[in-house]
């Protein structure tokens, strides 16, 4: 008889804050084969466009996903106003950098420490969701919630930080910068830490390419691609460049995270260096049509949104290709031949959003 | 007197019975009534013997002709089975033992003065009821299950007669080695119990059978060659022909190296040491009775009981490190090498290689607490382990397998086999059961003999054995609500069989103080000038026994519980995807996926064919390292 | 500022073609979507240093396409999620999970789902 | 490469006053922004069911007739949209949450009642 | 023999007491490691206490019954010890007891427990060498395998043996599961095995293995005693706290480690008995 | 003396939530929040929990895997649906793929609003869900009193327990 442990893993799994299922057969604790299911939290809110106007569908798309919910907001916008040829004003620009950048460290933030609950590292879990919550607190304050912003609307955004705040964003910022180092460190150094990551789940450049990677995924593999380049809102104003790792492992895919935290902290401080004064919302007429697609980098990585308007207040079709969906197959590839106790690693290495994936 | 002799033609003349018996009901009524008076004989002789012992002189030429000529015409017959299967290496082997030996006998064996053929110690009577109680029950067992056989494997010719005389020349011949103290006898015997393990082996007459059963055949006649250059060396050298001089000779200072070595090649090669150990598992091809036969109290126990016999004189010289690396390697290699098995009988040989490695390991200490604990462990892996062999016949045959991985739940498809089990896998390593008490001892003489190599081996042996056994265990006792029961029939035969085992596995832990204190110790005695009394303190027994009493108030205490409990049963916990059964879950595609649970085989960790290696490069080079120094220590 | 985007309509027989060019010029599959008018228009998007290149197909209803995850890996997942949402029917998929990648109430809720909702879609 | 990397930190922590917040022994922070729940000032409602129109999740209910305004707290998603819309600015947004609740929680308000409490 | 009789009794009563408290101070240190409040000092005999209302159930009708046994095995397991028994004995009924879990575990016949069994007894394997060689290293240099003798040698034994007791440290962690080695069963942080051996118990049999485990650390406890008392009188002191500091550092190492994997867990004991124990015990021999 | 109150363990199952409050529920147990103050842990196993966290509504596809969780969990129990979603569907209640709240599959003790809900709110909820899980312990036990025969009807034996 065969010597393979069939198991399922999830969808309700501890180290799996969200439901994702796996088929796993074992040989001993060594995966050999792994399928992933999806749609646990299929909502089907891509539907929701017939019965909600194109206006309102932003409250729709920012509850896409909880983590990354600023951008899912921004992209929306951001592709509506294209089709519809809205220059938003510069000032919204840089406050929509500045909260995505915010949201980038807060779910960076949030990976490092489920990472660390995954590997078995609780105080590290714990200290690093400790520093997010002045990321939450600096959300609060500015938008009114520390998860949903619902800050951006089609024309720009709808509140404005003053000067003394973005003094205060910074100095928050500054303050952190210290005691991330600390944690970074424990993931760069410790030797536990690195006994779970090194080596792990190796995806090399060119199977990245070939699966279709994004984001930190890819970049963890040594494709230099960052869709902030694009130069979207205020990031053609400012200076910086994709960070690349070449190991494809784990410990790659983790430093590319930690260095984007890094990077995120100093983009936040030029966008407070030049902010411009002025209005924060463009008003606007008319009703959206034609279609695009409108590309974005998520904390997750590339994220598509694809609207296609018909002139009327519903639209046609909006659809949403998020980061971690097109990470699937790449989370399949690394899967192969790691341990059981690798399995919480390989799935929290593509950061998943599996409310992004399923929508 | 010479009544003794009943043990010795009693069962071969049953043997050739058997031969001529084609009938199902009265080859029953013949081996049931065999087995009846063979244990019952064994345990009047234990009782007639006990406290006189015995030293028996035959001075009868004939017997002597007799023997060379039975061995030169099983001789013949092995070359002309070689010849047949094309197999050289034996003919030359057997050639040049039978050489040897006979040109021995003629030249110069009337030169050696016998004082007696037959010896029967405290240690002799132990062997005899092992072999006679253990060796029956097998052989009654055997009844049912060879019919079962053929009624499964109908490729396979029906030669149960053939099969059947075997079993009982068998142990015919085990009794002759248990009794000769006549070096010439015992090897006589010895090379009956290589020829009928190898026809034993080839009994299927299958490819693979034939092959493994020429691997047994080499093996053992390298170790016979080994006896045979030992006996003549131990003649013309130091003029002896008897087994029990040669601890008072080694006392005295006698060099004894060359033949120690010798012998201890011998032993090694027929207690399946490595790198002897591949005919062992090859033998595993054969019926299940013969490798309870072959593993449990006969062929394998052979050669430590010779290795026992001799251990006082290994334990002097380089010969005693010789096979207490040797076991101690086996020992730890091959209950590394069973972690990575789920064929049941391939971790029941391991099981048996790594124990007797243990075995071997205590006799080449040679001192008293370690033989002590040699003996012990020979009686507790016979009964322990002829158990496990059965049982696992049985569910083959029940359930068309014998891997472990199908016994998962056995303990609701067969719960009466599975309590079978349950018992002889706690036997074989468990807290208060026998063979955990014998490794405790083992471990005390280790510690005491200063060998701390052996002693790190042990440990680590022991914490491997403990793997595998536990994840058996584990595997039986793996409840499913929804598993059928098997219908299983055990007949009367394999009752009476596996009941006694079992029974005997249990009470054998409870008496064995007395075991020891009316068997071991005063052969001990004999062998060593002094008086050493018990290994394990009478403490320690009594909080054994506590232990055991406990141990055997489980079941009780489980219908019990079971009665009182009023839990709520649920489903088990599979991340919410339950299909309700317990057995299927839902899987990615929306499907019924059955839930699997295999056990753990780490077979890139513990590789066999790697270990192998490494055993077999090992010992071979201790063994050769050694035979060399001992050469030239006499040049 | 705003990038131009065309998107070039071809045969759906040229799909599989048109990717196995792409996958030899080095493009990645960046994504492939689908919406209902009429027919299924999907369209497969592919990504070189930032820059999209979009192939659109029209497929009627009971028409069968070829996979092109045999091409594309990643592939396999957008194809099943049109099988599931759309009920677009897609031979040869590298990972065919049998309509249970999304196990929704409502079986192909993205195509009409009776003759109204085809008609009002047709207008 | 180094093994325990993170024990002086923690140690250090061990003698740091904790991060913990102390809620609910200590009252909860909140900002002026914090978007709690909404309250409505009904005697400037003019009952346009705008609000109750844009509603994204539908929570709010408007009667003309009765001149009633309710809205069921276990559905408010709490995203202002009602705020906005409202074209006599009588809709606000509080910093206070909604307390958990056993069942579901309608606030119904009627014009002309004085006191601007819920009385459902 | 009274005495002994009293000092079983005191485990037997206070046993779980002071694993409960240990316990509870574990957790408090530990949440402050974390920055966090923490829970109350007596948590822990909350948590068993509420356990014990919770309606029971099971997966199959005997599974809770392995548990007994364990939780019955251990209390004699760690009576034997403070009966200052032959230490051989107790690390026997040890292994007795945790064989008990493991079975319990395999016969919930669950996904998780029974990969949790499988590592459990894998531990067991890694473990098992070094907890032997301890007791060999008492015995080589006491001469006795009795821990009243070993209590009453003339030297502290940790003075001969700090190899082994390094080593027994080591595999302590895997014994009081502690993060890098809770690989079957983890108090804390998440795992992918859910909650290992303990996923299918619940209400009073998992009260019981909470309080088998209280029992479990008491008694490993009284194995790092056993290398600070000697004959001195008061030497008791010493040896507490020696417990206390030996257990302060095993929280520290718990929170400032990430789980290994089965591999490195099983390879690095064996190693560091291997190494250890074998140079320590060696070096002792040399010596003789 | 009932210790229910003071060590209450908590499950978390994700229903089809958009993360936000999943993971405030988390941030629940960090430090800021610390709920372990309250002795509770998230167990991450219905059969050690007391308390059923879910976040989001129900869908066609894991309503099973609520309902299982559930079924898994030992009386007394509660279940606490934090967000608008797992109490009402929120802003998806419309979605094709969406059944509605929690309430649909399994029934709901405490409802906890807000989108995202707050760690305070989330903390408030617990705290109501302990003294409903303290009433449905003070009725089992008055109703495991008055239950005089036992649960398990028939003949017990070995064999039919298995
Ligand atoms: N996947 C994903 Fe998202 C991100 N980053 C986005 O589009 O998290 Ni919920
Ligand atoms: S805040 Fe949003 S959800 Fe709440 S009532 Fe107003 S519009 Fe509706
Ligand atoms: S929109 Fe304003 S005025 Fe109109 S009904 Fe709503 S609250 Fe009243
Ligand atoms: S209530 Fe709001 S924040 Fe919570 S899951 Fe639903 S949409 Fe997300």
């Amino acid at each position: 008889m065969s010597k393979r442990t069939i198991v399922p893993f999830g969808p309700q799994h501890p180290v799996l804050p969200e439901p994702i299922h796996l088929d796993l057969v074992l040989e001993d604790e060594k995966v050999v084969e792994a399928i992933p299911s999806i749609g646990f939290v299929h909502r089907g809110l891509e539907k929701l466009v017939e019965k909600k106007e194109f206006t309102e569908y932003v409250y729709v798309a920012e509850r896409i996903c909880g983590i990354c919910s600023f951008m899912h907001g921004m992209g929306y916008c951001q592709a509506v106003e294209n089709i519809m040829g809205i220059k938003i004003p510069e000032r919204a620009e840089y406050l929509r950098t500045l909260w995505a950048e915010l949201s980038r460290i807060h779910s960076h933030l949030l990976w490092l420490g489920l990472l660390a609950d995954a590997f078995g590292f609780e105080s590290l879990f714990m200290h690093c969701w400790k520093l997010r919550e002045q990321i939450l607190d600096v959300f609060e304050s500015t938008t009114g919630g520390r998860v949903i912003f619902s800050v951006c609307k089609i024309g720009g955004v709808r509140k404005d930080i003053d000067q003394d705040t973005l003094k205060g964003i910074v100095a928050v910022i500054d303050k952190m910068q210290k005691e991330l180092k600390e944690l970074t460190d424990v993931f760069i150094e410790d030797y536990s830490v690195k006994h779970r990551l090194v080596g792990v789940g190796v995806l090399t450049k060119q199977e990245a390419h070939e699966v279709g990677a994004v984001g930190p995924m890819m970049r963890a593999s040594g494709i230099n691609q960052d869709m902030r380049k694009l130069g979207y809102a205020a990031y053609k104003y400012l200076d910086f460049e994709p960070v690349v790792e070449n190991d494809g492992d784990c410990y790659a895919r983790t430093l590319v995270r930690i260095r984007e935290i890094y990077q995120s902290m100093d983009l936040i401080r030029q966008c407070a260096a030049k902010m411009p004064e002025g209005e924060i919302e463009e008003k606007f007429k008319g009703m959206p049509s034609g279609e695009r697609f409108e590309r974005l980098e998520q904390p997750r990585g590339e994220v598509i949104y694809y609207v296609k308007a018909n002139g009327t207040k519903f639209l046609d079709r909006v659809r949403v290709r998020t980061p971690t969906f097109t990470n699937v197959p790449a989370l399949l590839k690394i899967l192969q031949g790691c341990d059981l106790a690798d399995v919480p690693m390989m799935v929290l290495t593509i950061d998943p959003c599996i409310s992004c994936t399923e929508r | 007197m010479e009544s003794i002799l009943f043990l010795i033609i009693f069962p071969l003349l049953t043997g050739v019975a058997l031969l001529f018996v084609r009938n199902d009901s009265i080859r029953r009524i013949i081996v049931r009534t065999a087995a009846f008076l063979l244990i019952i004989a064994s345990i009047l002789i234990s009782v007639r013997y006990f406290d006189s012992g015995l030293e028996l002189s035959l001075h009868k030429e004939w017997i002597n002709y007799g023997m060379v000529a039975i061995e030169l015409a099983l001789a013949v017959l092995l070359i002309a089975i070689s010849i047949k299967h094309k197999k050289y290496l034996p003919i030359l082997l057997v050639i040049i033992q039978t050489t040897i030996i006979n040109w021995y006998e003629f030249s110069y064996s009337h030169e050696v003065e016998i004082h007696a053929d037959i010896v029967i110690d405290r240690f002799s009577l132990i062997m005899i009821l092992i072999t006679g109680v253990i060796g029956s029950l097998i052989c009654v067992y055997a009844l049912k299950y060879m019919e079962d056989y053929h009624h499964h494997h109908h490729e396979i010719k029906d030669r149960r007669n053939l099969f059947f005389f075997l079993l009982f020349v068998f142990l015919s011949a085990m009794f002759g080695i248990v009794l000769s103290n006549n070096l010439l006898w015992m090897y006589f015997f010895w090379e009956i119990t290589t020829i009928c393990s190898f026809l034993l082996i080839g009994y299927t007459r299958q490819d693979i059978a034939v092959k493994n059963s020429f691997k047994a055949l080499i093996m053992n006649l390298f170790g016979g060659f080994g006896f045979a250059a030992a006996i003549m060396y131990l003649g013309y050298v130091v003029e002896i022909q008897e087994l029990n001089k040669l601890p008072a000779l080694a006392q005295s200072g006698i060099e004894l190296l060359i033949p120690a070595v010798l012998l201890a090649i011998a032993g090694l090669s027929k207690s399946a040491q490595m790198p002897f150990s591949g005919w062992l598992l090859g033998a595993m091809v054969a019926p299940t009775p013969s490798s309870a036969l072959l593993h449990s109290s006969t062929m394998v126990k052979a050669g430590v009981y010779l290795l026992i016999r001799i251990a006082p004189t290994l334990g002097y010289n380089v010969a005693g490190i010789l096979v207490m690396m040797v076991g101690g390697i086996t020992f730890f290699l091959a209950s590394l090498m069973a972690i990575t098995k789920s064929d049941g009988k391939k971790v029941l040989a391991y099981s048996t290689i790594s124990n007797l490695g243990l075995i071997v390991a205590c006799a080449g200490i040679g001192s008293y607490e370690s033989i002590w604990a040699g003996i012990l462990l020979i009686i507790f892996h016979a009964i322990a382990k002829s158990l496990m062999f059965l049982s696992v016949g049985t569910v083959e045959h029940s359930m068309g397998s014998r891997d472990i991985e199908d016994m998962h739940g056995l303990i609701i498809k067969l719960p009466a086999m599975a309590l079978m089990m349950v018992i002889g896998i706690a036997g074989m390593f468990l807290a208060p059961f026998g063979m955990l008490i014998s490794k405790w001892a083992a471990l005390k003489a280790f510690i005491d003999s200063d060998n701390i190599l052996i002693v790190l081996i042990l440990v680590f042996g022991s914490a491997s054995t403990l793997f595998y056994w536990t994840k058996w265990l584990g595997k039986l006792v793996a409840v499913l609500n929804k598993y059928e029961r098997i219908p299983a029939k055990l007949t009367f035969d394999e009752w009476v069989s596996m009941g006694t085992h079992a029974l005997l596995t249990v009470v054998v832990c409870f008496i064995f103080p007395m075991i020891g204190n009316h068997f071991i110790e005063p052969y001990l005695n004999t062998q060593f000038a002094q008086h050493l009394g018990s290994v394990i303190s009478d403490g320690n027994i009594k909080i054994m026994s506590l232990m055991l009493g406990m141990v055997l108030l489980i079941p009780l205490g489980l219908i019990v519980f079971v009665t009182l409990k009023e839990d709520r049963i649920v489903t088990s916990y599979m991340g919410g995807v339950n299909r309700g059964d317990n057995r299927y879950f839902t899987d990615s595609k929306g499907q019924a996926k059955h839930l699997y649970l295999s056990n753990w085989y780490m077979e890139k960790y513990f590789n066999e064919a790697r270990l192998s290696t490494i055993g077999n490069i090992t010992t071979s080079a201790v063994i050769i390292v050694i035979f060399f120094m001992a050469l030239g220590g006499v040049l | 500022m705003v990038d131009k985007q065309t998107i070039i309509e071809v045969k759906v027989d040229e799909l599989v073609d048109k990717a196995v060019l792409m996958k030899g010029q080095g493009y990645r599959l960046v994504q492939i979507s689908c919406t209902y008018k009429e027919n299924f228009e999907i369209t497969y998007s592919f990504d070189k240093d930032y820059e999209l290149v979009h192939y659109r197909i029209h497929v009627e209803r009971d028409e069968e396409i070829l996979s092109i995850s045999q091409i594309f890996f990643s592939a396999f997942i957008y194809e099943n999620e049109l099988k599931d949402l759309f009920g677009v029917k897609i031979k040869d998929i590298a990972i065919d999970y049998e309509g249970g990648l999304y196990r929704v109430a409502k079986k192909a809720p993205f195509a009409p789902q009776n003759k109204e909702e085809e008609e009002a879609k047709h207008v | 490469m180094s093994v325990l990397r993170f024990s002086g930190y923690i140690i250090k922590n061990l003698f740091q006053k904790p991060a913990t917040s102390m809620y609910p022994l200590k009252k909860q922070k909140c900002f002026d922004r914090t978007r709690g729940h909404i309250s409505i000032d009904i005697d400037a409602c003019v009952f346009c069911g705008m609000c109750s129109r844009k509603c994204p999740s539908g929570a709010i209910g408007v009667d003309r007739q009765v001149k009633q305004w309710d809205i069921e707290r276990l559905k408010c998603i709490q995203c202002s949209c009602c705020v906005e819309v409202c074209p006599k600015k009588c809709l606000s947004m509080k910093n206070a949450y909604t307390a958990p609740s056993v069942g579901s929680v309608k606030d119904v308000f009627h014009a002309r009642v004085p006191d601007n409490q819920p009385n459902s | 023999m009274a005495g002994s009789m009293m000092s079983v009794l005191l485990y037997i009563f206070l046993g779980p007491l002071v694993g409960g408290l240990i316990a509870g101070i574990d957790r408090k240190i530990s949440a402050r490691m974390q920055g966090r409040y923490g829970p109350p000092l007596l948590q822990p005999f909350y948590d068993v206490l509420k356990l014990l209302s919770k309606e029971s159930i099971a997966v199959n009708g005997i599974q809770n019954f392995f548990i007994f046994c364990f939780l019955i095995f251990i209390i004699f397991t760690g009576s034997l010890f403070f009966m200052g028994g032959d230490i051989l004995l107790v690390i026997f009924a040890l292994t007795l007891s945790s064989i008990f879990i493991v079975l319990g575990a395999f016969s919930a016949n669950s996904a998780y427990s029974s990969i949790g069994a499988m590592r459990e007894l894998l531990q067991m394997m890694a473990y098992e060498p070094m907890v032997l060689l301890t007791a060999i290293g008492f015995y080589v240099v006491t001469k006795s395998f009795n821990i009243t003798d070993i209590m009453s040698f003339e030297t502290p034994l940790v003075l001969y043996l700090p190899g082994i007791f390094l080593g027994f440290t080591y595999i302590l962690t895997m014994k009081l599961r502690k993060s890098p080695f809770d690989i079957s069963m983890s108090h804390h942080a998440h795992q992918e095995v859910v909650k290992g051996i303990t996923t299918e118990f619940s209400g009073s049999t998992l009260a019981m293995i909470e309080i088998a485990h209280w029992y479990e650390n008491v008694f490993l406890m009284g194995f790092i005693f056993l290398f600070f008392v000697w004959k001195m009188p008061g030497s008791w002191i010493i040896g507490i706290i020696a417990c206390i500091l030996l257990y302060f550092f095993e929280i520290v190492i718990d929170n400032a480690s990430a789980r290994y994997k089965w591999q490195l867990a099983f390879s690095s004991s064996w190693i560091a008995a291997a190494a250890l124990g074998f140079t320590n015990l060696l070096i002792l021999f040399l010596m003789k | 003396m009932s210790f229910l109150k003071k060590s209450p363990w908590i499950i978390h199952y994700d229903g089809t939530s958009c993360n936000g409050c999943d993971i405030e529920v988390l941030a629940c147990l960090t430090p800021l929040y610390d709920v372990e103050r309250f002795g509770v842990v998230n167990t991450g196993n219905p059969k050690h929990a007391d308390i059923l966290l879910i976040t989001g509504s129900v869908n066609e596809q894991n309503k099973d895997v609520v309902w299982q969780i559930f079924n898994q969990m030992p009386n007394p129990k509660v279940v606490v649906a934090v967000g608008i979603c797992a109490t009402s569907g929120g802003i998806f209640a419309e979605c094709y793929n969406v059944m509605g709240g929690v309430d649909k599959i399994i029934p709901v003790d405490v409802y906890v609003p807000g989108c995202a809900a707050r760690p305070e709110s989330i903390i408030d909820g617990v705290v109501k869900a302990v003294e409903i899980l303290e009433e449905k312990r003070a009725a089992m036990t008055k109703k495991r009193k008055m239950a005089k025969v036992r649960r398990v009807s028939g003949p017990v034996s070995l064999s039919n327990m298995f």
